[in-house]
């Protein structure tokens, strides 16, 4: 039991130490330079708030892209569920929870027509995810004739971008994500998929059924970060000519660094963790002064630098082995 | 009769074209062929075509770019200053050609000798490279062409319709000599269709992704300096839609996304043309934008559907 | 609940290919609708989402009832390339005028308008749309503003007095796209900063940029700690109000922003929360018509300047500083009842069909005179 | 051991009259075979004899083309292998079986995870309680279930997916060459789970090219041959000599090979030199050996003795842990495809569809795809002169197309393989190297690719041919080298009475 004991603590160290390491690194740079106010007080906030809302797209895309599925469409299916779920939750006279509620039904909505068209048609889910995000689109577009959705004032349902209650909008779907993903036989059929398609797929496992419910649950996360992002700014207007596609962007580095961090706890939190990493970032570049396209370079930079370790990890395994035999054939030479 | 089915299938784009030309023409009484229409057609569909011939030998060797549009941008924002410094047309070409090629190489040479999924590179690489001219135009939100040093001729539309149909003929000419009468076409084919083989056939791998990816590259750099001609204002978002237009009109042009042997330079011209109808069509019928959308995004997936009729794997496409 | 379902067969029946159910509806040109010939007319856009834009679309719906046009949409269109393509497609359409709400190509744009046939209306305020096509017949011309300064730098200067009037001291400036040189930003901005210094105040933070990237959360978190009671903004500022809110700053920072009228904004200025406002009229944009089917129906010299150059219209925008205002202009623009900023009567009396001895200086009076006891005066007639 | 000697039961399951066509190769031809309970049965053969066909079939990897099967005495047709385990018949196969990134408890319980969820929870202690009893009941006590599977080496990895397939109490277990990719505890306590499951009066069906270990683990053994049951033989009847000539018992139908015995004199000038190469994967160490000029130099052994390796390794396509490759006359050393092409040299690879062709690309695509340099005029290709490059092989090949244009994909694998052929005999290579070259093709095509081998002989050309066939290369070759587990193990001339037999030996 020590031994089981010893391991855990040290992989929550490592998927803590990432996180912090960035925080202070920030921290320091920052006072060096004489700015105060990073990561303190309201900064805090702000980094938290970030945290969550990128976190969960990084949440909804790693569902798909882990398992080698490129998805378009998440950007779209956020506005049309805030826009139609939105409406629908007002109409209806629900609270702010029902109104999360709502939308997380019209995203699992959405979801589940993209899992299905991917499941049935059997295409590339890049290609259809691009059709989809077009209609996805147009219907928000097309929802109160394209004004989109707009509570200003509505302070009673718009609480999602107050701390701390993004950060339970938050807990409550890690705890829900991490009991799906490690306790249910869908957890462990999405784990077995992603790396061992076929011997799973002979053994038995179900991939259709797994595929569609990613997409149930990215639909789901998605409104989630709708409703964060609804809540922050009181207003969302929709999108044409597929520009609802940049909303990916926030999610890459997160999800790298949550890939690599899966392996000490649990990928959901490596991508949270990841997500707060990119939060300080921002937020510390800002507090320097940065200009925002310098910052764009730079993000997409780090994205680049991380992309490559996380494709070429798996090498250094291999050169070991190959190492070993090396020495076993030098030393069975002089024999 | 398998393979009879396979040549009819090479048909099917032309078709749609045609379809798509006949529809329009009736669902706009005719404007749609009209002589203003058919030299605004040509002035709209050269810059999509122009990315999408080089893009067949991107797309064709089993690679993939999201970043057409942002370097599209990049090379028109720098060729137009390069014409407001020197005033000269040739100077603002070569810089157009000249750094869409660098891009391209830098594109190709990581293809090569990164083992990473290139996509999500070019994604990554086109938000950084609009972040890029931005930060390039400083506080000028476009580059404009009148405060050059010379002033630029002024062009008619109609003397503009006849550059870009000779700067069009010749990329689409130098496009079909290499793709059919050159080693690079075939490579590129085989390279999509299989890696493995292409290396056991002694197929310069690196060589051939860098050669697509500089083909490509000159067509985006031609599309950028024929625009910064025509239109003389170029802001940071200029072509930011490239990356997908171009996509949905290969994919309507019959050219398989993955790449391989069924890659045809037709695909190119076929599908840019069936694109600009397709948009030119919708917006001419005045229809609301929500319809032009989702009316543009089931022709794409019907299309996507047909042309993949073929393969069907056990299990699920990554 | 009715309502979705409907929507959702709607979606269905497009999806189906059904075409056409969504179009404008179909030109009577017996029924005292003028002119007889339908006229189509090509509108250059860049948000379609956008309240002004939406406004503009409702107000033209209006004036339909009584003018024979037909309007086709651009969508969002970010690059003069896509301008160009745009223009090109209504000229194929059949479209007679371009009405540039929208405009990157500059002057290109008004050339390839007349080159292809076509009327152009806008662009009069910007000097390098208006100088080199000005004595070009096709070029209708545009508004302009009608006090002496440019009518944005006027927008912040509005912004900026309102503030001071209302007694703040330590000011956030909202620049928007300043830093990216978009033109109009930047004279908004020297507006606002013009009018603070002027009052006395001073700027205690400056945040760049739009809403919806994680730099812009961060510098409004950082400026909502300074001890600011006031935020100008060259845009709108809206998306202030719900972090205001979680900050709980709501009510310590007077706001002045360039706004579209609207309910929400009555409530906002009774709750003391927004001080002043300064609001493009959509209506404003009403004027492109007559101007269009003046040219259309061979009244276009009347409207131009005596040398031959295109009119341009002296037009007046709200500058809002009490909630009754505020309330008189929304329900003008939310369309209930017949009474319009510019009614029909209105377009009427300077339009050469109706009153053939108008002058472009009738139309700069018209299109002036738009406080509320103004048009209040006017209807009354 | 239970006595064999009391008559036999009911068969456990039993083929009658099984046959399976791949297109024009017979691999199943009419097998009638019985398994009994309390009994292990081996199935022993040369390669393309049968015996994973067959078990595929029973395991319900693969549906027969023609015949029945019964298990128990009830009628029996597994559609897929997780059907036939439910059934009760599971087999280890030899490839990869596990899923990597997952825990080694994951693995054991793959698919069927949600046997430990109590109240909606699957509990992760649970699993790796009952992974740590599977392991136990297969006789492994040192593997913590909860580590990743990628920490332990390839051998362990496999004793992981034997413990999976354990975990279903099945009736009948096929065991398919998986020894060789097991160490040697590992192989132990593979028979340790055999001797039990016989104990159980269940029934195993072992695969296995080492005839030791056949005549030990046993009871009863079947030789196949060319996909026809030649013997059944009870334990005691077990003999090398004999179960070995009814292995290879075919007369040398000698009509298509070479008829010609003169021998090379060795003074004649070497053209590769293998020096001390130890390739990246695969079990090839410290091998070398020279290639003469003009000889035909095969290469043989079982199919995981390295060979394929050494094929990869002489055209530059596997990288050499230690060692090199010398190309004589250049002096160069090869390293990559495109270098060893540029010396002369060719490689057919075994994996026809894989490797050597490009399914989706049309018959002229894949002939010029290796031939590219040879049509050049200047930068440009030639379309008149890829139509006769391409035309010349169509001919002297006859593969039989509606045009050049045609796709490959809708090829017979004989005509497939005359166009890799074509592909390398268009560029008129000095040294081919051919990897399996007739495997999976007709009768017709292999006499057509003998005679071009010889032809190419003729020329002066040098030909190195790895082949599973026995027969082939006594018939083809000057030289033949035999390898096991990645060592030279015999080298012999060509003569006359050179048999099978001899060459068996050294690679079992």
């Amino acid at each position: 039991m020590q031994a089981r004991l010893r391991r855990v603590i040290r992989n929550t160290l490592i998927t803590l130490a990432a996180p912090v390491i960035v925080y202070l690194l920030f921290f320091g740079l920052t006072r060096l330079m004489g700015k105060q106010g990073f990561g303190i007080g309201p900064d805090l906030r702000v980094i938290i708030q970030n945290t969550v809302y990128s976190g969960f797209i990084a949440l909804a895309v790693s569902y798909n892209l882990t398992s080698g599925r490129f998805d378009f469409s998440v950007g779209s299916v956020l506005i049309l569920s805030v826009i139609l779920g939105g409406t629908l939750a007002t109409q209806a006279g629900f609270g702010p929870v029902g109104m999360v509620l709502t939308m997380a039904v019209v995203g699992m909505a959405c979801g589940l027509v993209s899992g299905l068209l991917y499941v049935l048609v059997k295409l590339p889910p890049m290609i259809t995810s691009l059709g989809l995000a077009m209609v996805f689109e147009s219907l928000g577009f097309m929802l109160n004739s394209s004004k989109g959705i707009r509570l200003i004032g509505r302070f009673d349902l718009l609480i999602f971008a107050q701390f701390p209650n993004n950060l339970y909008l938050l807990g409550v779907a890690l705890v829900i994500l991490i009991y799906l993903l490690n306790f249910t036989q869908f957890g462990y059929n999405t784990n077995s998929l992603r790396t061992g398609q076929k011997n799973a797929v002979d053994v038995g496992v179900n991939e259709k059924k797994n595929a569609v419910i990613c997409y149930v649950i990215a639909g789901a996360l998605m409104a989630c970060a709708g409703a964060v992002y609804l809540s922050q700014y009181g207003y969302l207007a929709p999108q044409t000519g597929l520009a609802s596609i940049s909303f990916i962007m926030g999610a890459f580095l997160p999800m790298f660094i949550g890939g690599s961090l899966a392996k000490y706890s649990d990928r959901n939190i490596g991508v949270i963790a990841g997500a707060f990493i990119q939060a300080c970032i921002s937020s510390g570049l800002v507090k320097l002064g940065v200009s925002s396209s310098v910052k764009t370079i730079i993000d997409g930079a780090i994205v680049l630098l991380f992309l490559v370790y996380v494709s070429n990890s798996h090498k250094l395994i291999l050169k070991k082995l190959q190492a070993q035999k090396k020495a076993l054939a030098l030393s069975d030479a002089q024999a | 009769m398998k393979n009879r089915w396979e040549t009819i299938k090479n048909y099917f784009p032309l078709l749609g074209l045609l379809i798509l030309v006949v529809f329009f023409s009736i669902a706009t009484g005719g404007a749609l062929l009209s002589p203003i229409s058919l030299q605004s057609l040509l002035n709209q569909v050269i810059a999509t075509a122009l990315v999408a011939l080089g893009s067949v030998f991107v797309f064709g060797s089993g690679n993939f770019d999201m970043s057409l549009g942002a370097c599209l941008s990049l090379s028109a924002v720098l060729g137009g200053m390069a014409d407001i410094a020197t005033g000269s047309l040739i100077v603002a070409f070569l810089v157009c050609i000249g750094l869409s090629l660098l891009l391209g190489l830098l594109k190709g040479l990581f293809a090569s000798f990164v083992d990473v999924p290139l996509f999500i590179v070019t994604i990554v690489l086109g938000s950084l490279l609009s972040a890029f001219t931005l930060f390039i135009l400083g506080d000028a939100s476009a580059v404009h062409l009148k405060d050059a040093l010379q002033p630029l001729p002024s062009f008619s539309f109609s003397q503009m319709s006849v550059i870009n149909l000779v700067v069009l003929l010749s990329y689409f000419s130098l496009c079909l000599v290499l793709f059919l009468f050159m080693p690079i076409g075939r490579q590129v084919k085989i390279l999509g269709g299989n890696a493995v083989t292409a290396r056991q056939s002694g197929i310069p791998i690196k060589k051939v992704k860098v050669g697509a990816f500089l083909i490509g590259a000159l067509g985006i750099g031609l599309a950028a300096f024929v625009i910064l001609v025509r239109v003389r204002n170029i802001g940071a978002s200029t072509a930011s839609s490239m990356g997908t237009d171009v996509m949905i009109a290969l994919v309507l042009g019959g050219m398989p996304l993955s790449g391989g042997p069924r890659s045809r330079i037709s695909a190119g011209l076929v599908g840019a043309t069936s694109i600009t109808v397709l948009n030119a069509g919708l917006t001419m019928m005045g229809l609301n934008i929500a319809v032009i959308q989702i009316f543009r995004a089931v022709v794409f997936l019907v299309v996507v559907y047909v042309a993949s009729m073929t393969y069907r794997t056990r299990l699920l496409p990554r | 609940m009715k309502k979705t379902l409907s929507l959702l067969l709607l979606i269905s029946l497009l999806l189906g290919f059904a075409l056409g159910t969504a179009q404008a509806e179909p030109a009577l040109s017996e029924d005292g609708r003028f002119p007889v010939e339908t006229v189509k007319i090509g509108f250059v856009n860049y948000d379609t989402s956008a309240e002004q834009v939406l406004a503009i679309q409702s107000y033209f719906e209006y004036l339909q009832t009584a003018f024979n046009f037909e309007v086709i949409w651009s969508e969002a269109l970010n690059s003069a390339a896509a301008e160009f393509a745009f223009i090109e497609q209504c000229a194929a359409a059949g479209c007679k005028a371009i009405i540039g709400y929208y405009n990157e190509g500059k002057s290109e744009s008004v050339k390839l308008a007349a080159d292809l046939g076509m009327y152009y209306f806008g662009g009069a305020v910007n000097a390098d749309i208006y100088e080199p096509e000005k004595n070009n017949p096709f070029y209708v011309g545009g508004y302009i503003s009608g006090a002496e300064q440019d009518e944005n730098y006027l927008a912040g200067y509005a912004v900026g007095k309102a503030l001071v009037d209302a007694g703040s001291k330590k000011v956030i400036v909202m620049s928007g796209g300043k830093d990216f040189g978009v033109e109009f930003f930047v004279k908004r901005y020297n507006g606002i900063m013009d009018a603070l210094n002027e009052g006395g105040a001073e700027v205690v933070y400056e945040v760049p940029g739009w809403p919806g990237t994680e730099a812009f959360a961060a510098h409004q978190t950082a400026a909502l700690q300074t001890e600011a009671d006031g935020l100008a903004g060259t845009l709108t500022c809206m998306m202030w109000l719900q972090p205001m809110q979680n900050a709980g700053k709501m009510g310590q920072i007077k706001v002045a922003g360039i706004e579209t009228v609207s309910e929400g904004l009555v409530g906002l200025m009774q709750g003391g929360i927004y001080v002043g406002a300064f609001s493009e009229i959509p209506d404003m944009f009403g004027l492109s018509i007559p101007m269009i089917l003046n040219a259309v129906t061979g009244y276009g010299e009347q409207q131009r300047n005596p040398d031959g150059s295109a009119g341009r219209v002296k037009v007046l925008n709200w500058v809002i500083t009490n909630p009754e205002d505020m309330a008189y202009f929304a329900k003008l623009l939310s369309g209930e009842g017949d009474e319009r900023v510019f009614s029909i009567e209105d377009l009427k009396t300077v339009m050469g069909a109706y009153n053939p001895d108008f002058t472009l200086d009738d139309m700069s009076t018209l299109y002036s005179a738009v406080t509320a006891d103004e048009i209040r005066a006017r209807h009354a007639q | 051991m239970a006595d064999t000697r009391k008559a036999p039961a009911e068969p456990l399951v039993s083929v009658l009259d099984l046959d399976k066509h791949f297109g024009p190769t017979i691999a199943l031809d009419g097998v009638t075979l019985s398994f009994y309970p309390g009994k292990i049965t081996g199935l022993i053969g040369e390669n393309g004899s049968g015996k994973s066909t067959l078990t595929s079939i029973i395991a319900g990897m693969q549906q027969p083309t023609a015949g029945s099967m019964a298990f128990k005495g009830q009628p029996y047709k597994p559609a897929t292998m997780i059907e036939a385990g439910r059934q009760g018949i599971g087999m280890i196969v030899q490839e990869q079986g596990y899923v990597p990134g997952i825990t080694i408890a994951q693995n054991i319980f793959l698919g069927e995870e949600g046997l430990f969820r109590k109240m909606g929870v699957i509990s992760k202690k649970a699993m790796v309680r009952a992974a740590k009893e599977a392991l136990l009941s297969i006789g492994i006590d040192d593997i913590d279930p909860a580590l990743y599977i990628d920490q332990l080496n390839l051998q362990d990895r496999k004793l992981i997916e034997i413990a999976r397939i354990m975990r279903m109490d099945l009736d009948v277990l096929i065991v398919d060459e998986t020894t060789t990719a097991l160490s040697q505890k590992g192989r132990t306590l593979l028979y340790g789970i055999m001797d039990s499951l016989r104990g159980k009066g269940k029934a195993v069906i072992f695969i296995s090219h080492d005839l030791d270990e056949l005549m030990q683990v046993c009871d009863a053994m079947a030789v196949l041959r060319d996909g026809r049951l030649i013997a059944e033989l009870d334990k005691a009847d077990f003999s090398e000599d004999t179960i070995k000539r009814l292995m290879v018992g075919r007369e040398l139908s000698g009509h298509y090979y070479r008829d010609d015995y003169e021998t090379q004199e060795n003074t004649t000038p070497t053209v590769l030199e293998v020096h001390q190469a130890t390739s990246a994967t695969g079990l090839l160490m410290n091998f070398s050996m020279d290639v003469k000029k003009g000889e035909i130099l095969g290469i043989g052994g079982l199919s995981h003795c390295g060979m394929h390796e050494l094929g990869k390794v002489l055209f530059g396509e596997e990288p050499l842990l230690t060692g090199s490759v010398t190309h004589t006359a250049s002096g160069q050393s090869i390293v990559s495809a495109r270098q060893a092409m540029d010396l002369g040299l060719g490689y057919v690879s075994k994996d026809r569809d894989q490797e050597a062709l490009v399914l989706s690309a049309s018959i002229q695509d894949n002939i010029m795809s290796a031939g590219l340099d040879r049509v050049k005029a200047g930068p440009f290709i030639l379309p008149g002169k890829v139509q006769a490059y391409v035309n010349k092989q169509i001919n002297n090949l006859s593969i039989k197309c509606a045009s050049p244009k045609q796709n490959v994909q809708y090829l017979s694998g004989g005509n497939k393989q005359k166009v890799v052929f074509g592909k390398w005999v268009g560029r008129d290579c000095d040294i081919l190297v051919l990897d399996c070259p007739t495997r999976g093709v007709d009768i017709g095509v292999k006499a057509a690719m003998y005679q071009l081998i010889e032809d190419i002989k003729n020329q002066g050309k040098t030909i190195v041919m790895i082949s599973e066939e026995l027969p082939e290369l006594i018939g083809m070759c000057d030289r033949i080298l035999i390898l096991k587990d990645g060592r030279l193990n015999g080298e012999f001339e060509r003569s006359r009475d050179l048999d099978e037999l001899k060459l068996i030996e050294r690679m079992i």
